[in-house]
C-alpha cells in the first residue's frame, strides 16, 4: 500500500518536472482536448471518431517522416511520392486478386486479399527507400558535410519531381481506385458507422507503430538507429555501420508512407499527384511537435487531425488548408523547435 | 588622346564591374537583345519562349537574392509573386466576374502589386527572423500554401480556380514587345540585385548567410539585413508577377502559386549557381529551349522535361554544388592561368 | 574533383545540344510544312483535359476524336486532317497557355472539343484574340453566355457549346422529384435540402441553378459547400450534413476520384438525406469505383439513344479497352463528326476549308437555325437558333438528358414519364 | 600491436599531422603529450578511422587499418574513447553500454562484462536507468570509458580524460585505467595533465605542431630538460 502511494508520488513528481520543462505540451494537448469537445457538440460523437481515425493515419506518415530527419537530417520531401507507391503497389496487388474473387468468391480470400496489398506496399517502400538512399543520399553524404539539411532537402524535392512525373510517364494521369477493401457493412455504434476499411487503417497504423516502438527499443538494429541519430560518431566509435543504418532508416521512413498509402488506398485512390496532401499532414505534424521526435509526432497526428476536422466543421471544406497553415506559422513563431521539443542534431546549421 | 581614352575606358570599367557585368556579360545582353531578329528566333513561337526565358532568368535572380547570399530557400516565392500578379490583375479588372472594377491601367497596377508583394516580403523576413536555415524554408512554405489557400478561397476577389483573365499589356499578337519588356526587367533587376550584393549591405547578407551567429556577434543587425533582403527579393516577385498576369492574361492560384513553380525557379537558380546571380541567366534560356523543345517534340512523353529538371537539379546538387556559374568560374580562371606565362 | 568537371561539362553541353538540334531542326520542319500546303491540310487542335484529375475524361475525347477521324481517314474532301492535341490539365491558365502555343506554333486553323467552363471562359480569350473558331467546347456554365454576348463579334469565335446550361437541365430533377412527393412515392418531411459541388464554374454553376429551382418550388437551403476538385476525403464534411439531416442534397463534379468518394463516403457515414449526383455516371468506369453505395443516387445522363450508339460504345471498347459513357465520350464523338460535317458543308458553300469559312459558315447557317446536324448516336439533333446561341437547342427530339436512379451499376429512368423505366424510389430509413 | 607509419592528416584544406610514427607493443600503456592545437586529437582520430589520413599507412595487429571505416576499425578490436566523449545522451547509461557492446552478438558475454564494467565504476551500477544527458562531468568520463571497454577491445584509445573534472575525480578515472592496464589492455592516452600521465605510463610520444619532437620511457621524459621547461613547469 505504502509503496503504491510512493509510486504514485513519484510519478506525480516527474509529470510535474516534465511540465516544468516543456509547458507548452499539456497547454497543447488541453487545446486538444477541448477542440475535441467543441466538435463532439457541434458534430455529434461521429466527427471525433473521424478525427481519431485520421489522426491515426497522420501519426503514421508523420513518424517515418521524422524518424528519417532525426536519424538522417533529411527533411524529406517526397514522403507523399512514397504514399503514393504504396497506393499504387496496394492497387496492383490488389486488383487482380479482387476480379478474381468476382467470378470466384472464396470468403477466406477475401479477408485476406487486402493484407497482400499491405504486405507488398511495405515491401516496394523499403525497397524504394534503400536504392534511393544508396542513390541519391549516399553520393551527397560521402562527397560534403557542408550545408547537409538544406542541401539534402533539395535533392528530396528533386526525387519528388522524378517520381511523381516518372509515375505520370509510365502508368498516367489516371486514377486507379477501388470501392473498398473489405466489401462488408459498416460496423455501427450509437450513431457512428465506421467501414471496416476505416477502421482497419487506423488499427494497422497502431499495430505499424507499436511495432516500430518495440524494434527501435527492445532490439539491437533498433538502438543502433537511436544511437545514430542521438550522436554519428559515437556510433561509429561503438562499431555501428553507419551507412547500413542510415540506408535501413530511410527505407523504413519510406515504407511507412507506403504502407499508409495502401491503407488509405479505398479513399485517396492511387494517382501520380496524390502524395501531396499526405505531405502537407506530414510536415504540418511534425514541424508542430517538433523535427525529430518521434514519439512526439504520434500524438501531433491527433492533433493536427483535430485541427482538420474544427476547421472543416466550422469554417467550411475549402479553408481545409488555410486555417491549419496559419496554425502552424503561429507555432513556428512562438515555438521554433515545435512544442514537444526537436530532437534534432544539425538542424540548427545555416 | 591616348590618356583620356584610357580614363575612359577605366571609368568605363569600374561601372561595368560596379553594375556586374564583363565583356561577355555586354556580348551576351547584346545577343539577346538582337535574337529576335536572327532567325529562327524571329519567329513568334521561339519568341514566346525567350520572354519566358527572360521572365524565369528574371525570377531566378531575385530568388537568389535570398537563397544565395543569405541562405534561406524562399519556398513562398511563387506564391508571393502570384500575389503581385493578383493584385495587378484585380486593379485591372472591368468585368462583371470580380466584386471590384477599379479598371486600372497595368501599368501602374505592375507596381503597385510589386509593392504589395513587397509588404508580404517585409512581414516574411519579420517571420523568419528567428528561424535558421530550413524552420525558414519551411515557414515561408507554409506561407506559400496559406496564400494559395486564400487565393483561392477568396473567390469573389480572385475568382479562385475558375481562373482570371486580366487585360493584356499591348493589345497585339506579337510577343515582340513582351520580349523587350521581359528583358529589360531581367537587366533591371540584375543590376540592382548586383549593386546591392557587392555593396557593404552585400557582405552583411554573405556574413549573415555563412554564419548567423558570429555576423549577429560582429555588430551585423539580422533584423535589417534580413528583412531588407526579403523585401528587395519579393518586390521583384511581385513585379514580374504583374509581368505574367497581362502577358499570360490567365491566371489560376494553382498555376503561379504553386510550390512546384518555386522548386521549377529554384532548379534553375542553382543549376545556375548559388550567390552568382548571373548563373541562372545563363541556364534560364538553354533550359526553357530545351524543356519547350522536348515538351513539342515528345508529346507522348508528358512530363519528360520536369523529369529532366530534377535529375539536372540532382546531379548539381552532389557533384557540383556551385553550379554552371561556379564552373564558368573556374574554367575561367584555368585558362587565365594558362595565358599568364605567356603575357610575361 | 575531375570526374566532377567532366559531369558538369556533360550537363553543360546537354543543355546547349538541344539549341541547336532544335534551330537545325525546326528550319526543316518549316520546310516540310511549305511542301504539305500543296496537299492541303488542316490543323485542328483537340482541346481536352488529357491529364490531371479529369483525364479519364480527357481520354475518352481523344479517343472518342480518334474513330470519328479514322472512320473518314483523317480526310474531308481534299483536305488532310493534322491533330494537335491540347491539354488543359483541368486548369484553365495552363489551358490557355497550351492552347495559344498550339496557335502560335503548331498553327492550328480551328478548335474542338473541350471539358471545363471555366478552361472554357479562359480559352475564349485566346480564340478571341487569334480569330481562331472553336467548335462543341462543353463547357456549359451562364458565365460562358454571358462573355459570348458581352461582345459577340470578339467572343463569338467561341462557336458552339455543345452542352447547354445546368439550369436548362437540372430543372429536371426538381420537376422529377416534385412529381415524386406528388405520387406520395416520397415523403421528405420538411422539404429542405443542401448543395455541394467542385469549386469550378461548373460545380458553382451548377449549385446556383439548382438552388434557385428548388426554392420556387417551396425548398429551403441549409447548407452550401463547395470543395477543391482534387479534395477526397470527406468525413467531416458529411458527418456535419448527416448532423444537420436534409432531406436532398444536390451536387456535382467532373473529377471521378473526387466524386466517387463523395458518394461512398456519404454511404459510409449514413447520409439518409437523397442524394442527386449530377454527373456522377460520366465517366463509364464509374460503378468500379463506388460499387453499391451508389445505389439509390440520381443522376442526369444521356443514353445509348440509337443502334448506332450501341455499337459506337462496343466499338469503342474493343479499340480503346474502356467503357465509353454516353456524356463524354458519346457526346465528343458527335462533336467531331458535327465538325466534320460542319466542314464539309464549309468546302461546299466557300469553295475552301480555313478558319473564315467554317466560322461563316456556323455564323450564317448554324446560329440561323438553316443547318443543323442529325445524324448523332447520342441527341437527336443538334441545332441552334439565334436565341439559343451558343447553347444548343434543349428539348425533347433535341437535346435532352433523362433523369435516372442507380441499383446496382445501372441508371433506371425515372423522368421524363414517357421514357420511365420505373419510379423514384426512397431507401428505407 | 600498433604501428604508425609516416602518417600526414588533416581536415579538407588545413593538413595537421606531418609524417606522424607511433609504435605501441602490445600491453603497454603509452601517453601522448603535446600543446593544444599540436595533433594529438587528429592523431587518435585518424587512428581510429574517423578521419582518413592523407599519406602514410596504420597497421593493427599486422593489418592494415588505415583504409578501413571506422566500424571495421572497431570490429578488429581498437576501442576510442573521445574527448568529447559522444555518448548518446537521450540513452539510460545501461543502454550507452548495450550499445557499446553492439559488435558482440553473444548475450551472455554482454552481460558478463557488464557486471565487470558495473564492479569497476560503481557509480554507473548507481544510475544504470539514468539518462546519459543528466549525469555529471566526471560520470559522463566514466561511462565513456566504460562505453569503450563494452566492446572488449584489445587496445584502448582515451582522449583527454581529465579535461575538465575535479582533481579527485581525474584521480578516479586514471585509477581506473591503471586497472584496465594491470588486466592486460593495451592503452595510449592523450593527456595535457603531463606530470600524473608521465607518473602512470610506460612511455610517452611528444607531439609539437603536428610532428613527433621526442619519445621515450615516460621517466626519462619527466627529466628531460625540455619537457621540464615547457610541459611542467619546472
Amino acid at each position: 500500500m505504502k509503496e503504491n502511494t510512493e509510486v504514485l508520488k513519484t510519478l506525480g513528481d516527474s509529470i510535474l518536472e516534465y511540465i516544468k520543462r516543456k509547458p507548452a505540451v499539456p497547454g497543447a494537448i488541453a487545446v486538444t482536448v477541448v477542440i475535441a469537445i467543441i466538435i463532439g457538440i457541434a458534430g455529434g460523437p461521429a466527427q471525433v471518431v473521424n478525427a481519431i481515425v485520421a489522426g491515426g493515419m497522420w501519426a503514421l506518415l508523420a513518424t517515418g517522416l521524422t524518424m528519417i530527419l532525426g536519424v538522417m537530417n533529411v527533411p524529406n520531401f517526397f514522403h507523399g511520392e512514397s504514399f503514393m507507391v504504396g497506393a499504387y503497389t496496394a492497387y496492383f496487388i490488389f486488383t487482380p486478386i479482387h476480379l478474381y474473387l468476382m467470378d470466384n468468391p472464396n470468403k477466406f480470400l477475401s479477408t485476406i486479399a487486402p493484407f497482400a496489398g499491405f504486405f507488398a506496399a511495405a515491401v516496394i517502400g523499403f525497397i524504394l527507400g534503400s536504392i534511393l538512399e544508396k542513390l541519391v543520399f549516399y553520393p551527397l553524404r560521402s562527397k560534403t558535410k557542408e550545408r547537409w539539411v538544406m542541401n539534402s532537402f533539395l535533392l528530396t524535392v528533386g526525387v519528388s519531381y522524378i517520381l511523381s512525373n516518372g509515375v505520370n510517364l509510365v502508368l498516367g494521369p489516371n486514377f486507379r481506385g477501388i470501392p473498398r477493401y473489405w466489401d462488408v457493412p459498416p460496423i455501427k455504434f450509437f450513431t457512428i458507422r465506421l467501414t471496416v476499411d476505416r477502421l482497419f487503417a487506423f488499427f494497422l497504423a497502431m499495430v505499424v507503430l507499436l511495432l516500430l516502438w518495440y524494434f527501435m527499443g527492445k532490439t539491437r538494429t533498433g538502438r543502433a538507429i537511436r544511437a545514430v541519430s542521438q550522436d554519428e560518431a559515437g556510433a561509429a566509435m561503438v562499431g555501428i555501420n553507419i551507412n547500413n543504418i542510415h540506408t535501413l532508416t530511410f527505407s523504413l521512413g519510406t515504407s511507412m508512407a507506403a504502407i499508409a498509402g495502401a491503407a488509405l488506398l479505398f479513399m485517396f485512390q492511387a494517382y501520380p499527384t496524390v502524395g501531396l496532401r499526405p505531405l502537407y499532414y506530414a510536415w504540418y505534424v511534425v514541424m508542430l511537435v517538433g523535427l525529430g521526435n518521434v514519439s512526439a509526432a504520434v500524438v501531433g497526428g491527433f492533433i493536427v487531425a483535430f485541427l482538420q476536422t474544427a476547421t472543416q466543421q466550422f469554417f467550411g471544406i475549402e479553408w481545409g488548408e488555410v486555417v491549419p497553415t496559419v496554425v502552424m506559422m503561429i507555432v513556428l513563431i512562438v515555438a521554433p523547435s515545435g512544442i514537444f521539443g526537436s530532437e534534432v542534431k544539425g538542424i540548427q546549421e545555416q | 588622346m591616348i590618356k583620356s581614352t584610357g580614363k575612359a575606358s577605366t571609368i568605363a570599367r569600374t561601372l561595368m564591374s560596379r553594375t556586374g557585368f564583363s565583356s561577355s556579360g555586354i556580348i551576351l545582353i547584346a545577343i539577346l537583345a538582337v535574337l529576335p531578329f536572327i532567325p529562327p528566333f524571329n519567329s513568334e513561337y521561339i519568341l514566346r519562349w525567350l520572354v519566358v526565358g527572360a521572365f524565369m532568368a528574371a525570377q531566378a535572380v531575385a530568388f537568389d537574392l535570398t537563397a544565395g547570399f543569405i541562405n534561406v530557400v524562399n519556398f513562398g516565392f511563387a506564391a508571393i509573386l502570384g500575389v503581385g500578379a493578383y493584385t495587378s490583375a484585380i486593379l485591372a479588372n472591368t468585368g462583371p466576374h470580380i466584386i471590384v472594377q477599379p479598371g486600372i491601367s497595368p501599368w501602374i497596377g505592375i507596381f503597385i502589386g510589386a509593392f504589395a508583394s513587397a509588404f508580404l516580403g517585409f512581414i516574411l523576413g519579420f517571420l523568419t527572423l528567428r528561424l535558421r536555415g530550413l524552420y525558414a524554408a519551411i515557414m515561408a512554405w507554409f506561407v506559400g500554401i496559406a496564400l494559395l489557400g486564400l487565393a483561392r478561397t477568396l473567390t469573389p476577389l480572385t475568382r479562385g480556380s475558375l481562373g482570371m483573365s486580366p487585360p493584356s499589356f499591348f493589345d497585339t499578337p506579337s510577343n515582340m514587345p513582351y520580349y523587350y519588356l521581359a528583358l529589360g526587367m531581367m537587366i533591371t533587376i540584375y543590376i540592382v540585385t548586383k549593386l546591392v550584393t557587392t555593396s557593404h549591405i552585400g557582405l552583411a547578407f554573405k556574413a549573415l548567410g555563412q554564419n548567423f551567429d558570429a555576423a549577429r556577434a560582429s555588430g551585423i543587425n539580422p533584423t535589417f539585413y534580413r528583412v531588407f533582403n526579403f523585401t528587395l527579393s519579393c518586390f521583384f516577385a511581385g513585379l514580374l508577377g504583374g509581368f505574367y498576369a497581362h502577358y499570360f492574361v490567365s491566371m489560376t492560384p494553382k498555376a503561379i502559386m504553386h510550390t512546384s513553380k518555386s522548386v521549377e525557379t529554384l532548379a534553375i537558380a542553382f543549376i545556375g549557381g548559388r550567390g552568382f546571380l548571373w548563373g541562372g541567366i545563363v541556364v534560364a534560356f538553354p533550359f526553357v529551349f530545351l524543356l519547350e523543345y522536348l515538351r513539342s517534340a515528345l508529346p507522348q512523353l508528358p512530363g519528360i522535361h520536369i523529369i529532366i529538371y530534377g535529375v539536372l537539379m540532382i546531379l548539381v546538387m552532389i557533384y557540383y554544388p556551385n553550379g554552371v556559374a561556379g564552373f564558368i568560374t573556374e574554367l575561367k580562371k584555368k585558362l587565365w592561368r594558362l595565358r599568364k606565362p605567356e603575357k610575361t | 574533383m575531375r570526374k566532377s568537371k567532366l559531369v558538369t561539362f556533360a550537363l553543360v553541353l546537354s543543355l546547349l545540344l538541344p539549341f541547336s538540334v532544335m534551330a537545325g531542326g525546326k528550319q526543316e520542319k518549316e520546310g516540310a510544312g511549305a511542301a504539305e500546303t500543296a496537299e492541303k491540310v488542316f490543323t485542328l487542335g483537340i482541346l481536352g483535359p488529357f491529364s490531371g484529375p479529369s483525364a479519364r475524361t480527357g481520354k475518352e475525347f481523344r479517343s472518342s476524336a480518334t474513330m470519328a477521324f479514322e472512320a473518314i481517314d483523317w480526310k474531308i474532301g481534299e483536305y488532310t486532317i493534322k491533330p494537335v492535341w491540347i491539354d488543359s490539365q483541368s486548369d484553365p491558365a495552363k489551358a490557355t497557355q497550351a492552347y495559344e502555343q498550339a496557335v502560335v506554333q503548331d498553327g492550328i486553323q480551328a478548335g474542338i472539343l473541350n471539358w471545363h467552363s471555366s478552361v472554357a471562359v479562359a480559352c475564349m480569350e485566346i480564340t478571341a484574340k487569334y480569330k481562331v473558331p472553336h467548335f462543341f467546347g462543353f463547357g456549359a456554365t451562364e458565365v460562358v453566355n454571358e462573355k459570348f454576348h458581352s461582345n459577340p463579334d470578339k467572343y463569338g469565335y467561341w462557336m458552339y457549346k455543345g452542352w447547354p446550361t445546368p439550369k436548362k437541365l437540372s430543372v429536371n430533377y426538381v420537376q422529377a422529384l416534385e412529381d415524386a412527393i406528388e405520387e406520395g412515392l416520397w415523403n421528405p418531411g420538411e422539404k429542405t435540402f443542401a448543395i455541394y459541388g467542385e469549386d469550378t464554374d461548373w460545380g458553382r454553376s451548377f449549385g446556383k441553378g439548382i438552388k434557385e429551382q428548388l426554392e420556387k418550388a417551396g425548398w429551403r437551403m441549409v447548407a452550401e459547400d463547395y470543395f477543391p476538385i482534387e479534395q477526397t476525403e470527406f468525413y467531416p464534411l458529411l458527418n456535419k450534413l448527416k448532423g444537420i439531416n436534409p432531406a436532398l442534397i444536390a451536387g456535382t463534379s467532373t473529377a471521378p476520384p473526387s466524386f466517387s468518394s463523395f458518394i461512398k463516403q456519404a454511404d459510409e457515414v449514413g447520409l439518409e438525406s437523397l442524394i442527386v449526383a449530377d454527373g456522377l455516371g460520366w465517366v463509364g468506369e464509374w460503378y468500379k469505383l463506388t460499387g453499391t453505395s451508389s445505389n439509390y443516387v440520381i443522376d442526369q445522363i444521356p443514353g445509348w439513344a440509337t443502334e448506332a450508339g450501341k455499337e459506337f460504345a462496343q466499338k469503342f471498347k474493343d479499340q480503346f479497352g474502356i467503357d465509353p459513357s454516353p456524356s463524354s465520350g458519346g457526346l465528343s464523338y458527335d462533336g467531331t463528326r458535327f465538325f466534320i460535317a460542319v466542314a464539309r458543308k464549309a468546302i461546299e458553300e466557300y469553295g475552301e476549308l480555313s478558319s473564315e469559312s467554317i466560322y461563316n459558315f456556323v455564323k450564317n447557317f448554324v446560329w440561323e437555325g438553316k443547318w443543323s446536324f442529325k445524324d448523332g448516336i447520342v441527341m437527336s439533333e443538334y441545332a441552334a437558333t439565334p436565341e439559343t446561341v451558343p447553347d444548343p437547342v434543349v428539348g425533347k427530339g433535341y437535346y435532352i438528358f433523362p433523369v435516372l436512379q442507380y441499383f446496382d451499376g445501372e441508371g433506371k429512368i425515372i423522368y421524363p414519364p414517357e421514357w420511365a423505366v420505373q419510379k423514384l424510389q426512397v431507401p428505407s430509413k | 600491436m600498433l604501428k604508425v607509419e609516416n602518417v600526414d592528416s588533416g581536415y579538407d584544406f588545413l593538413q595537421v599531422l606531418w609524417g606522424i610514427n607511433i609504435e605501441i607493443n602490445r600491453g603497454e600503456f603509452v601517453a601522448l603529450i603535446g600543446p593544444n592545437g599540436a595533433g594529438k586529437t587528429t592523431t587518435l582520430r585518424t587512428i581510429s578511422g574517423l578521419l582518413k589520413p592523407k599519406g602514410g599507412r596504420i597497421f593493427f595487429k599486422d593489418e592494415l587499418i588505415s583504409n578501413l571505416p571506422p566500424y571495421e576499425i572497431t570490429h578488429s578490436g581498437l576501442s576510442y574513447v573521445s574527448e568529447d566523449l559522444n555518448l548518446f545522451v537521450n540513452m539510460p547509461v545501461y543502454e550507452n553500454l548495450l550499445m557499446g557492446a553492439y559488435i558482440i552478438k553473444d548475450e551472455k558475454k554482454i552481460k558478463q562484462t557488464m557486471e565487470y564494467i558495473y564492479e569497476l565504476f560503481p557509480r554507473l551500477a548507481e544510475r544504470k536507468k539514468q539518462l546519459a544527458g543528466t549525469l555529471s562531468g566526471g560520470e559522463r568520463k566514466m561511462l565513456a570509458i566504460a562505453r569503450g571497454m563494452m566492446s572488449n577491445p584489445e587496445m584502448l584509445l582515451v582522449d583527454e580524460p581529465s579535461l575538465g573534472l575535479a582533481p579527485y575525480l581525474v584521480r578516479n578515472v586514471f585509477d581506473a585505467l591503471k586497472t584496465l592496464h594491470g588486466e592486460g589492455l593495451t592503452i595510449l592516452l592523450v593527456e595535457q595533465n603531463v606530470n600524473a600521465t608521465l607518473d602512470i605510463t610506460d612511455r610517452a610520444y611528444i607531439i609539437e605542431q603536428g610532428k613527433i619532437v621526442l619519445s621515450g620511457k615516460s621517466k626519462d621524459l619527466a627529466r628531460n630538460e625540455h619537457v621540464q621547461n615547457v610541459y611542467l613547469g619546472i
